[in-house]
């Protein structure tokens, strides 16, 4: 690790012209915000080097394999819902044992990446990924949160975060969306002392979270890197806007950009000003309801634990 | 010997009935036996009352199932008299094995009318004389080898002492105290003379214990 | 044996298809066509493209090839018109033209 | 993921002789065959096997990968990964293990992977309790799995050494379930033959997919999403494998004849000929009942035993055809599982299917025994017989699936 990282001197014009790993022809919604994550991710491979790529179930694996059209150039392999950590921690152990009995040859490099959404991940499939993590395998945990079960048809989930109209934390009369705070899950997994996570989502050049996968790939041992990745249809914003919606997440500090190396906390951004965090859910139809009048005090509320976190992080990249 | 030996055991969770059945099991396999050794299996923890089987035979055992009636019966732990229904099936021309310093005559009144034979070992003080600790199940083994007769004595020793050379392979030092726990219980194992239908199959540990008593 | 998915499709005998309905070849997706869901159509302007290619990573659909450090004309085969690149876009170089036709 | 395999012809093994418990014996196969992964999670009483193993491992014995999951789903998960990566994989478990794995032994199987696991049958909560029967087994009846199942320590050992080449048979590729009875075999020393190592390892075989995911520059894609235009054809391409394992496991059963000398097929008849009445009986309960027919058979009785070995996939023409050939006048149906289905237990439901689907028309009696470990005697076994001989004689009716050793 370290050694000829391509992150030291980024140029979005050498990544780009790296062979696609995600083919098109998937049948991901219109402006999906987790395959743009999936594909920088890739991009973090090293040309060369082989790849098995993992997935839960979800959007991202029903519409990229989709029998007999598969999006992906490396091996893949689906599963199912709750148990992605574990299926590639059998197949990172098949490598090492054909390794060492010589029936794959020490120039055949594979790196080990899988994918789930926040169901998958901070929730059905968190036992999975857990064990997975604390057993040390050598792969890459990718979550693509976009904090609902957008597959069914955008239910909370523990990423979801407070006061979210979902389908099955509906707005309504006496109800406000989403009761609880979201699962901050990319701590719990730093607190597995793995050798590397790192929380990014999708920002103008790439380069943070393309920084990022290529050293959760290229660091040795298990690495974890949770990406939000926005959903239009669960969001209910204007597809084109995804950009700046991640970018209002990162300026409000909903979703700071941070990595935990060797159990190191870093903060990789702090906005100069940050933003009041209706910024950020202004845009989005799942939190219309808090700017009918005499709602005010929810944001208050959603304020404020941004604040108690965003604080909390800070205070922990400070130590 | 008769075509097939039936053994049950009584003991408490941790004495190591068990391992004495599967030893015993061991040592008729070495001496070229059909053996079954095995447990009633609970979720019993240590002291609580465990049952453990031996079937020994000339052919093939296919039979499956516990032991109801029993050729021999062998209680590691007299305390188990009290709670437990030991001789239960046990065969009219069978017997009874019992650890305890006390005669067979003493431990008849405890054993609810059983009619047939006792023999009685101080496993305890044996064990505690030869291997400095109590092992019950060490003597109790050699004792049920002279009483059900499946092999005779120098059979037994010999295949005793080849497997614990095996098995202290490490610390040869216990291998001594070990034989000699299983020597002196084997010679020890003493009959209720009061009863006097002795079946041929125990002849020898019979004349052993006349011998003895004179 | 690899995987030709030219001779698989919804008329194949159970016999044709795949053994476990595994693929043993790369992203075959290429030959299934999701221009068709395009509703709004990207059109670059080539004299307004500076090639910083800030475009070509934020498409959801590998829809913008880039070779030689430039990008080159819409994969319109796969785009399915969401308009994030020309949101993107700081030159105006991209417009979103109504209809499946560039 | 078909298999090149590097068998020798067979030359016959020297029988060592042994004594050991079913588990010892599963995992003395194990070392032989020496896997390439094994991901395991404890569950009595299956739980020696992987105990034995890693032991194994520490000792430089074998140089099989152990995986030390979380939980037997992710066991399975993780021996789904490890077979589809194209290492030779196996697993143990036992009862709610297997129960936790469900999902997933669907997916070893629709997946073709030639997973093979060691079941140590036990009951399934609840209430909770340890000892046998094989509700765990017959609750992943419908699986896609093979299953095979052994009256003691000598079969467990055999059918585990024959499982490998009839799981990765190009004709098959579906995982095989070698099960034992939890405790009554698993636990229970016995005289055994064992083979020796070299020969054990040419009968399995190396193991050389063809595709795997691990295959550099030839990706491969495993698990898709299928709309129903393929879904269908999938699962009639899988049940078409099934039909095919049977002449493999007949085929591999030939090839151990030749080394070990020990003869296997789909079930064992046991003095079936000229058999008034017959007992289709499964696991460790057959040698008892074997042991009675004995006896019986010197009182006169003309009695006789069928052994199912194989229930996955169910041999149904050859046993009906076996019924047939007896003349018999009634049959015991023996299951050590409830079906809950208000009629019979999974026996009891598959082999009056296959008598009627191949016209033998034959009285049958079934049994429910042994639930929960209740033990299971010679006595029993006799009860049964002089029961189905009254019910043949039209003296009393056939009774609707009675249970065995019940406190009525």
């Amino acid at each position: 690790m370290g050694l000829n990282m391509e992150t030291k001197n980024y140029s979005l014009k050498t990544m780009m012209e790296k062979p696609e790993r995600l083919a098109p022809g998937h049948r991901m919604c219109a402006g999906c915000g987790a395959t743009i994550g999936v594909r920088a991710v890739l991009r973090g491979l090293h040309e060369g080097d082989h790849a098995v790529i993992g997935n839960a179930t979800g959007c991202l694996e029903v519409s990229s394999y989709m029998y007999p059209y598969s999006a992906w150039e490396d091996s893949y392999i689906h599963n199912a819902f709750e148990n992605a950590g574990a299926t590639l921690s059998g197949v990172e152990t098949a490598y090492k044992v054909l390794k060492k009995k010589g029936r794959l040859g020490e120039k055949d490099q594979f790196k080990f990446i899988t994918f789930g959404g926040d169901g998958g991940t901070y929730d059905i499939g968190f036992q999975s990924l857990s064990g997975a993590m604390e057993r040390g395998h050598d792969m890459v945990y990718v979550c693509y949160d976009n904090g609902a079960y957008m597959n069914t048809g955008i239910q909370r989930s523990s990423a979801t975060p407070m006061f979210a109209d979902t389908t099955t934390t509906p707005s309504g009369k006496v109800s406000n969306g989403k009761v609880q705070y979201r699962k901050d899950l990319s701590s719990i997994i730093a607190e597995h002392y793995v050798p590397y996570v790192a929380q990014s989502t999708l920002t103008r050049d790439f380069k943070d979270l393309h920084r990022k996968a290529e050293t959760a790939i290229y660091t040795e041992g298990p690495a974890f890197l949770n990406m939000m990745t926005p959903c239009p249809r669960g969001w209910r914003y204007e597809t084109s806007e995804i950009m700046e919606i991640c970018r209002l997440a990162v300026e409000t500090c909903y979703w700071p950009l941070f990595e935990v190396v060797e159990g190191k906390w870093i903060l990789n951004y702090e906005p100069k000003h940050k933003l009041p965090i209706e910024e950020f859910l202004k845009p989005q139809g799942r939190f219309k309801h808090l700017f009918k009048p005499g709602n005010e005090e929810l944001i208050a509320l959603f304020q404020k634990e941004v604040d108690k976190r965003w604080e909390d992080l800070q205070y922990r990249c400070a130590r | 010997m008769k075509k097939t030996v039936e053994i049950r055991w009584h003991g408490r969770g941790g004495q190591g009935a068990k391992t004495a059945a599967l030893l015993l099991a061991d040592v008729a396999f070495k001496t070229g036996r059909c053996v079954q050794g095995f447990p009633e299996y609970g979720p019993e923890r240590m002291g609580a009352p465990i049952t453990a089987f031996n079937r020994i035979s000339e052919d093939r055992i296919r039979v499956h199932s516990n032991i109801y009636d029993p050729d021999y019966v062998v209680v590691v732990d007299e305390t188990l008299l009290h709670s437990v229904h030991v001789t239960d099936g046990l065969k009219k021309d069978g017997a009874i094995i019992i650890n305890t310093p006390r005669s067979a005559r003493e431990i008849r009144g405890l054993l609810r009318g059983y009619e047939g034979r006792i023999f009685t070992v101080d496993a305890r003080q044996i064990s505690e004389e030869t291997l400095g600790r109590n092992f019950p199940n060490t003597p109790m083994l050699a004792a049920t080898a002279a009483v059900c007769g499946v092999m005779d004595r120098k059979e037994f020793l010999g295949e005793m002492q080849a497997s614990f050379a095996h098995k202290f392979a490490k610390k040869p030092e216990v291998i001594k105290g070990n034989m000699a726990a299983l020597e002196m219980a084997y010679d020890k194992v003493e009959m209720d003379m009061t009863k006097t239908n002795v079946s041929p199959v125990n002849q020898k540990a019979t004349a052993k214990q006349m011998k003895q008593s004179a | 044996m690899r995987t030709d998915i030219t001779n698989i499709n919804e008329r194949s005998p159970y016999t044709d298809l795949t053994e476990g309905l595994q693929l043993y070849a790369g992203g075959t997706s290429r030959l299934f066509m999701t221009g068709e869901w395009r509703t709004n159509t990207p059109v670059l302007d080539q004299d307004k493209c500076r090639q910083c290619l800030l475009c070509a990573p934020v498409c959801p659909d590998s829809s913008i090839p880039v070779r030689g450090g430039k990008r080159l004309d819409f994969d319109y085969d796969h785009c399915k018109g969401c308009g994030i690149c020309a949101k993107v876009c700081p030159f105006g170089a991209i417009t979103m033209k109504e209809g499946i036709e560039a | 993921m078909s298999m090149k395999g590097s068998r020798d012809r067979q030359v016959c093994s020297k029988a060592i002789p042994e004594r050991m418990s079913g588990n010892e014996a599963v995992s003395y196969a194990i070392r032989q065959v020496n896997p390439d992964v094994m991901p395991a999670f404890p569950i009595t009483p299956s739980t020696e096997i992987p105990q034995m193993v890693s032991t194994f491992i520490a000792n430089g014995e074998i140089d099989t990968e152990f995986i030390p999951v979380e939980s037997e789903h992710s066991a399975m998960s993780a021996a789904i990964g490890a077979e589809a990566a194209g290492a030779r994989t196996m697993t143990a478990t036992s009862s709610a293990g297997l129960a936790l794995m469900w999902e997933e032994l669907l997916l070893a199987a629709s997946n073709r992977l030639p997973i093979v696991l060691t079941l140590v049958n036990r009951t399934l909560s609840g209430p909770i309790n340890i000892n046998c029967d094989h509700s765990d087994g017959m609750g992943a009846r419908d699986t896609g799995w093979i299953q095979i199942y052994a009256e003691n320590n000598q079969e467990a050992y055999d059918n585990y050494i024959q499982a490998f080449p009839i799981a990765e048979d190009p004709r098959v590729h579906l995982p095989v379930m070698i099960c034992q009875d939890g405790f009554i075999t698993s636990h229970a020393v016995e005289n055994i033959e064992l083979l020796e190592d070299e020969h054990v390892r040419s009968f399995v075989g190396e193991y050389r997919p063809e595709e795997f995911l691990l295959n550099p520059g030839k990706p491969v894609s495993v698990g898709p999403y299928a709309i129903s235009a393929y879904s269908m054809e999938a699962k009639r391409a899988q049940e078409a494998a099934m039909e095919r394992a049977g002449e493999v496991i007949l085929e591999v059963a030939d090839r151990f004849h030749a080394m070990s000398g020990r003869s296997y097929g789909f079930f064992e008849e046991y003095r079936t000929k000229d058999a008034d009445y017959l007992m289709v009986i499964m696991g460790s309960a057959a040698g008892t009942a074997k042991a009675a027919v004995d006896e019986l058979r010197e009182e006169g009785h003309k009695v006789g035993i069928i052994k199912l070995r194989v229930f996955r996939p169910f041999p149904e023409k050859e046993i009906a055809e076996a019924i047939r050939r007896s003349g018999c006048k009634a049959v015991a149906i023996m299951d050590r599982c409830e079906s809950y289905n208000g009629n019979s237990g999974p026996l009891g439901s598959e082999i009056p299917a296959g008598l009627f689907r191949n016209k033998v028309m034959v009285e049958t009696v079934n049994y429910i025994y042994g639930l929960a470990g209740r033990d299971f005697t010679v006595d029993h076994v006799k009860s049964v017989f002089a029961e189905l001989g009254q019910v043949a004689q039209g003296r009393v009716p056939a009774p609707n699936h009675k249970y065995i050793g019940l406190r009525e």
